[in-house]
């Protein structure tokens, strides 16, 4: 789309005004999706399969229907038939055997039925009357194994058009890309290094779980209010899943408590309207912590082998890898964006990439921060470090001397626009992190990051009100701080002050539809509608003044939230304020609306690089970061504190993936760990101050330069702490987390 | 459920007798609360204990020792000034548990009774010396810490008994105690290994020593072996090594989510030599 | 399984309710009395989103029964302002930025507040541990730290 | 080789030369215009000359 409209000079952009929505946030009255009820709703429970793999051979709703409180039970025969399809071609099939399981129990916390009740706790407690017959099946659930030819079959059939012929039917998805020839830049390296890597799945690890209030009628009719990344995705899902059409289901976002890609689907959302509908009153379902983790999507896990060249002076002649991901019982694994994000920061000759999707006994995996993303930069970003340290360079100066540029052919393909990546670089190399004196036991380690960043399906609206305030409707839920963004930038463009301004994030009945809160694409595209859209309102505040002064409308320009004659013949006026012309812009012409929809196609790709101290105890292995710094291009930062948040927690995430998170599974294939006593998020205690700088190198493909920042933060820190800590161990870490038990294992091992 | 708050623990323990089902006393209710949420454990008898006189105090005796009623809660033995002079490594074992929220309710009645072998209180009361008053249907009785705990989640305590106070030693002269645990995190875990070590020195040699595990085998040890390794030394690096290899010797752990039997084994050396060397320093007068 | 009468003070005001004995304070607050701020997070004191005070103590109303309110006085987040003045704590949060989602932040103001009134001049490091019990995922607690650190200053100099 | 001056014509061609390629157009793909990626529009003009590059559909999190 054209761009005629690019801006470098900012009034507004660029400040840090408060949210909207802080003091609903500080006062405990913003309302999220757990917060809400209706009269004469009932709560709804999930019974959840003990057993990694099972078939259902039988459930016995009898008893829990007697329940005196109990008004309604479904199983899987309550929900639409929804064709099967392979790969992510039928995700509508995969999301409902996901929601509600059909024939087979695939996962320990798989749906088998649900209920709903006057009370939680009779809801809960009617669950326990419910008797499913399960003939139990070898499963498995590591990736490396689901792969082997002896490994149990998850579902036949599921294999897409890209797997080749010969794997097994757990290998659902295939990728591989690259350019140049690999074993002829293998011959001319002076160092090939080859090493194999292994990451657990992660949880996104929201505090807030998923939570819905949904009521649907005999008639098709119904309304859902949920904490959701998107809510038309909900709607349409939650429509097909239920057999009713779209538009007559109305979802409305709640403010929502976190979701780091793992609220971009439904989960209990269509099991309440299915027992609503059946029991015909509104259910509430709130899941428990323990169901966030047993069933919702934690991240792929990951096997990789990363081989590459490097030549004495630091060039890199060939770069491969194979990344093998699994990612729980249903397709969607992103092996390919780990291969085609994997060797992205670099300007390679020669590179291949191999991506597997492949299928176990685990929870259907959910997007996560730049999904596959930050496992491909662990394995590589860590071979690239041994090759530094074995090479003697510094790793800064390797990364300088290989770094993508504008023009650049990206190893997953298309050459790059302008980009920042050597900015971060510079900037890494010139921040006094680099160069201050490590303790003795400390290690430092730096990684470079991409990820592509998305546009998005997106639609805006814009009214101005009689008093020349503003209210902007977007449709992409606010979880850190948009609602601030899309009002700086409409702000921006209408002139008008920031505090005049409301941003509301619209139901679905109120605006066409919107791709999720996903793909760092709500300040990007969410952004971009915007100021389309108040310079559509803008174009008819121009139109008004025109007319009032009795000139061309092409002898108007807007400027500093006024009309003003433009042009020598344009004649002699005053500015027109944007009060003055909404003032009575019901006796000239009507109400006063812009509007955009369309579907942004430059997101612009976004590189970090990231700095960081670990010192590790050698007699137990436990490590602790003593200092992290995040450098990343953010284009143009609309509300710079909520940019550098969104660094602070993407490397506060990393540490936690880095060190100590991870998916636990026992012999018998259940979850061991699913509450935070045992899945160790990051503690405040845990962390130290994480500095950052922003760096903006603006996006070709946004008005204003915005290049999405909330994903990209979270690629550098698993390979820079893992290079931190091989430094301080003086051994190479392999396996992610770096638990104590690894490390001291690992330090044994080096004797 | 029954919820009762009786008033006495002569009722609370006739409650307890004639209950039938699951009975569980609630002090804190940091252990039994999250059982009855995730369904582990509903009881049908709940007996809230906090209502009965008492149970609330922290007494220093005549004799130097200290009396502490079940529903003292960790926030209140670390804000408690003399008691923490005289015991701070069972303090600060205390406060290594849950959160501040969670100090805010929990007890060391609670965490023992729990009958977790990794519950960071019981090492430092085993070390101590720590007796718990029992009060059943046939009155009282006084029985040590280390024999309360049979198995995890498992205890000694007799169906209608219920601890009805803490008793912990005089420090005496010239003692010193000291907790240590591994966690991953620097607060919110459960301890992978728990060392507690007490002691009393006459000039710079040990002359009395209790070292006990935690979180190494199904209950809390109490481990002569690491005593002898150190008693009649100065802590010197040969007694310091010959206690590490005792604990690790005494370790009987498991594999599992938090930590593998060979980590659990090494690091228990680890921390008895880093938990003996507090417990020196603070028995040679050190402010430690 | 008869239902429990309950007395308690909540933010000042004389309430009652009436629960299941298996029902916590966090169901209550929530369910019984529409006071929403607090959230469960987790429901085993491991999140510290539903934090509130029960008598001056800060704890967990997921490890707290209903019926243990009998009596007590309990203070949640939405008790912190004073009518439609913010108490500096909520405007500092505002100010750094000290949320993305805000999930979090009714247990983190209600932490901090209990931190502040127990020690007015917390190193970085206390502020830490004492806020270990509130899990945030999305700001890596600098700005929050920052913006506790800041409000005991601003106390400080008011005092 | 095939003719086309926007995005949507560039699958139909490929299509109507490559039939196999269906399969993966209908999983989802990208078109990358000089650089841009463009996740779904089809309307994308494609100036003579450009770079087009066919890449599996990206999705976010």
């Amino acid at each position: 789309m054209a761009l005629d409209d690019r801006k470098s000079e900012f009034t507004f952009v660029g400040t840090r005004p408060d949210r909207p929505d802080g003091l609903d946030k500080v006062t405990g009255r913003a309302k999220f999706g757990a917060d809400m009820s209706a009269p004469g709703m009932l709560h709804g429970a999930i019974l959840r399969s003990p057993h990694a793999h099972a078939r259902i051979v039988k459930i016995d709703t009898s008893k829990a229907e007697e329940h005196k409180d109990v008004k309604a039970i479904v199983t899987r025969a309550d929900f639409a038939d929804v064709p099967f399809k392979p790969g992510l071609e039928g995700e509508f099939w995969n999301v409902l055997e996901n929601v509600m399981a059909g024939d087979k129990a695939l996962y320990d916390g798989h749906a088998v039925a649900a209920v709903a009740a006057t009370s939680a706790l009779a809801a809960r407690d009617a669950l326990k009357l419910i008797e499913v017959e399960y003939d139990v099946l070898p499963h498995v659930t590591d990736v490396d194994k689901a792969m082997a030819a002896d490994a149990p079959v998850i579902r036949e059939g599921a294999a897409d058009y890209s797997v080749p012929q010969g794997m097994h039917p757990n290998v659902v998805r295939y990728h591989e890309s690259g350019h140049g020839d690999v074993e002829a830049g293998f011959a001319e390296a002076d160092l090939v290094i080859e090493d194999s890597f292994v990451t657990e799945a992660t949880h996104q690890g929201y505090i807030e779980p998923h939570a819905c209030l949904g009521a649907l009628g005999s008639d098709g009719k119904g309304e859902l209010w949920c904490c959701t990344q998107g809510h038309w995705i909900v709607q349409k899902t939650c429509a097909a899943l239920l057999g009713i059409e779209t538009s007559q289901l109305r979802v409305t976002a709640s403010e929502i408590g976190g979701g780091f890609g793992g609220k971009t689907t439904v989960f209990i959302e269509p099991v309440a309207l299915a027992l609503s509908r059946k029991a015909n009153r509104p259910v509430k379902i709130v899941m428990s912590r323990s169901e966030v983790f047993r069933a919702t999507g934690p991240t792929a896990s990951a096997s990789m082998d990363v081989k590459i060249g490097m030549k004495k002076d630091g060039t890199i002649t060939a770069a491969q890898g194979i990344f093998r991901l699994q990612g729980g019982a249903f397709p969607g694994a992103p092996g390919d964006m780990t291969a085609m994000c994997a060797f992205a920061p670099y300007d390679l000759t020669n590179v291949r990439q191999v991506g597997y999707d492949v299928m176990s006994n685990r929870p259907k995996q959910a997007a996560y921060r730049a999904p596959g993303a930050p496992m491909g930069a662990f394995a590589v970003e860590s071979v690239l470090d041994e090759l530094c340290n074995q090479l003697d360079l510094d790793p800064v100066d390797v990364r300088l001397k290989n770094a993508a540029q504008e023009g650049t052919k990206a190893s997953y393909g298309p050459r790059y626009e302008r980009i920042g990546l050597v900015e971060t670089l510079e900037a890494a190399k010139a921040h006094p992190h680099y160069s201050a004196p490590l303790e003795p036991g400390q290690g430092r380690g730096i990684s470079c990051g991409f990820w592509f960043n998305h546009g998005g399906e997106t639609s805006v609206s814009l009214a101005l009100s009689e008093d020349g305030s503003a209210q902007v409707m977007v449709g992409t839920p606010d979880i850190g701080g948009s609602r601030a963004s899309m009002a700086l930038m409409a702000a921006e463009v209408l002139g008008i002050p920031y505090e005049n301004i409301r941003v509301t994030i619209a139901d679905t009945a109120s605006l066409g539809y919107n791709d999720v809160s996903h793909g760092s694409r709500v300040t990007y595209a969410s952004g971009l509608a915007t100021i389309k859209a108040a310079k559509h309102a803008v174009e008819k505040l121009c139109e008004r003044a025109a007319a009032k002064w009795g000139i061309p409308v092409d002898a108007v320009k807007w400027q500093d939230g006024c009309a003003v004659p433009s042009g020598p013949n344009a004649g002699d006026f005053d500015p027109m304020p944007l009060a003055d012309i909404t003032a009575d812009m019901g006796r000239t012409g009507g109400p006063i609306s812009g509007h955009f929809e369309a579907t942004p196609e430059g997101a612009g790709v976004s590189f970090g690089t990231h700095i960081v101290d670990a010192e590790v105890d050698p007699e137990t292995g436990k490590t602790s970061i003593t200092r992290y710094t995040v450098i990343q291009d953010a284009g143009k930062a609309i509300h710079p504190t909520y940019v550098e948040g969104q660094f602070q927690g993407g490397a506060a995430q990393g540490i936690g993936w880095a060190l100590n998170e991870e998916y636990i599974y026992g012999d018998d294939g259940r979850l061991q760990n699913s509450i935070f006593l045992d899945y160790r998020i990051p503690v405040a205690s845990d962390l130290p101050m994480i500095d950052t700088v922003i760096v903006e190198v603006p996006n070709p493909g946004h008005p204003f330069g915005v290049r999405g920042v909330g994903e990209t933060g979270i690629v550098p820190p698993l390979a820079a702490i893992a290079n931190a800590v091989s430094n301080a161990a003086g051994v190479r870490m392999k396996q992610l987390p770096m638990s104590p038990p690894r490390i001291l294992a690992a330090l044994k091992a080096n004797g | 459920m029954e919820f009762h708050s009786p008033t006495s623990f002569a009722e609370a323990s006739a409650l307890a007798a004639k209950a039938t089902g699951i009975t569980r006393f609630l002090a804190g209710g940091t252990d039994v609360l999250v059982q009855l949420r995730s369904d582990l454990v509903t009881p049908d008898t709940l007996i809230d204990i906090k209502k009965i006189d008492g149970v609330g105090k922290i007494t220093c005796n005549a004799d130097g020792s200290w009396t502490l009623g079940v529903a003292v809660t960790g926030a209140e033995m670390s804000e408690h000034p003399e008691l923490g002079r005289d015991w701070p490594g069972l303090v600060e074992a205390m406060d290594l548990i849950g959160s501040t929220q969670v100090q805010g309710r929990a007890t060391l009645a609670g965490n023992l009774c729990n009958g977790s072998p990794a519950a960071d209180s019981v090492p430092a009361m085993v070390a101590a010396g720590v007796t718990m008053t029992v009060t059943g249907e046939d009155g009282t009785r006084e029985v040590a810490v280390e024999d309360i705990p049979t198995g995890p989640g498992k205890t000694s305590l007799a169906k209608g008994e219920v601890v009805s106070a803490v008793n912990i030693p005089a420090r005496g002269d010239n003692g010193g105690d000291a907790y240590l645990r591994f966690i991953p995190r620097t607060e919110m875990d459960i301890a992978v290994v728990g060392v507690g070590v007490n002691l009393r020195l006459d000039g710079d040699t040990i002359t009395e020593a209790r070292v006990s595990l935690g979180a190494v085998a199904p209950t809390v040890l109490l481990v002569d072996a690491c005593a002898e390794a150190i008693i009649g030394s100065t802590l010197d690096d040969a007694a310091l090594d010959a206690l590490a290899a005792a604990a690790s010797a005494a370790c009987n752990p498991i594999d599992d989510k938090r930590g593998t039997i060979t980590f659990r084994t090494e690091v228990a050396g680890v921390l008895a030599k880093r938990a003996a060397k507090i417990a020196y320093a603070r028995a040679k007068g050190e402010d430690l | 399984m008869s239902k429990l009468h309950v007395s308690t003070t909540v933010n000042g005001d004389a309430v009652e309710y009436l629960c299941d004995p298996r029902e916590t304070l966090l169901d209550c607050l929530r369910d019984k009395l529409n006071l929403t701020g607090a959230k469960e997070g987790c429901g085993t004191g491991d999140c510290g989103a539903c934090s509130v005070t029960v008598d001056g103590r800060l704890v967990c109303s997921c490890l707290m029964l209903g019926a243990e309110a009998e009596g007590k006085q309990i203070e949640t987040v939405e008790g912190i302002a004073d009518g439609d003045v913010l108490h500096p704590l909520q405007k500092k949060m505002i100010e750094y930025a000290a949320l993305q989602c805000g999930i979090c932040t009714p247990g983190i103001l209600v932490a901090a507040k209990s931190l502040l009134e127990k020690n007015p001049n917390p190193t970085e490091e206390e502020t830490r541990y004492w806020l270990a019990g509130n899990l945030c995922r999305c700001t890596g607690y600098d700005k929050i730290i920052r913006a506790v650190m800041d409000t005991a200053a601003e106390l400080r100099e008011a005092s | 080789m095939v003719e086309a001056k926007t995005t949507g014509e560039v699958l139909r061609e490929l299509v109507r030369a490559h039939p196999q390629l269906q399969g993966p157009i209908d999983a989802g793909v990208s078109i990358a215009v000089d650089g841009r990626i463009i996740a779904s529009g089809l309307s994308e003009p494609i100036a003579p000359g450009s770079e087009v590059y066919l890449m599996q559909r990206l999705r976010g999190g």
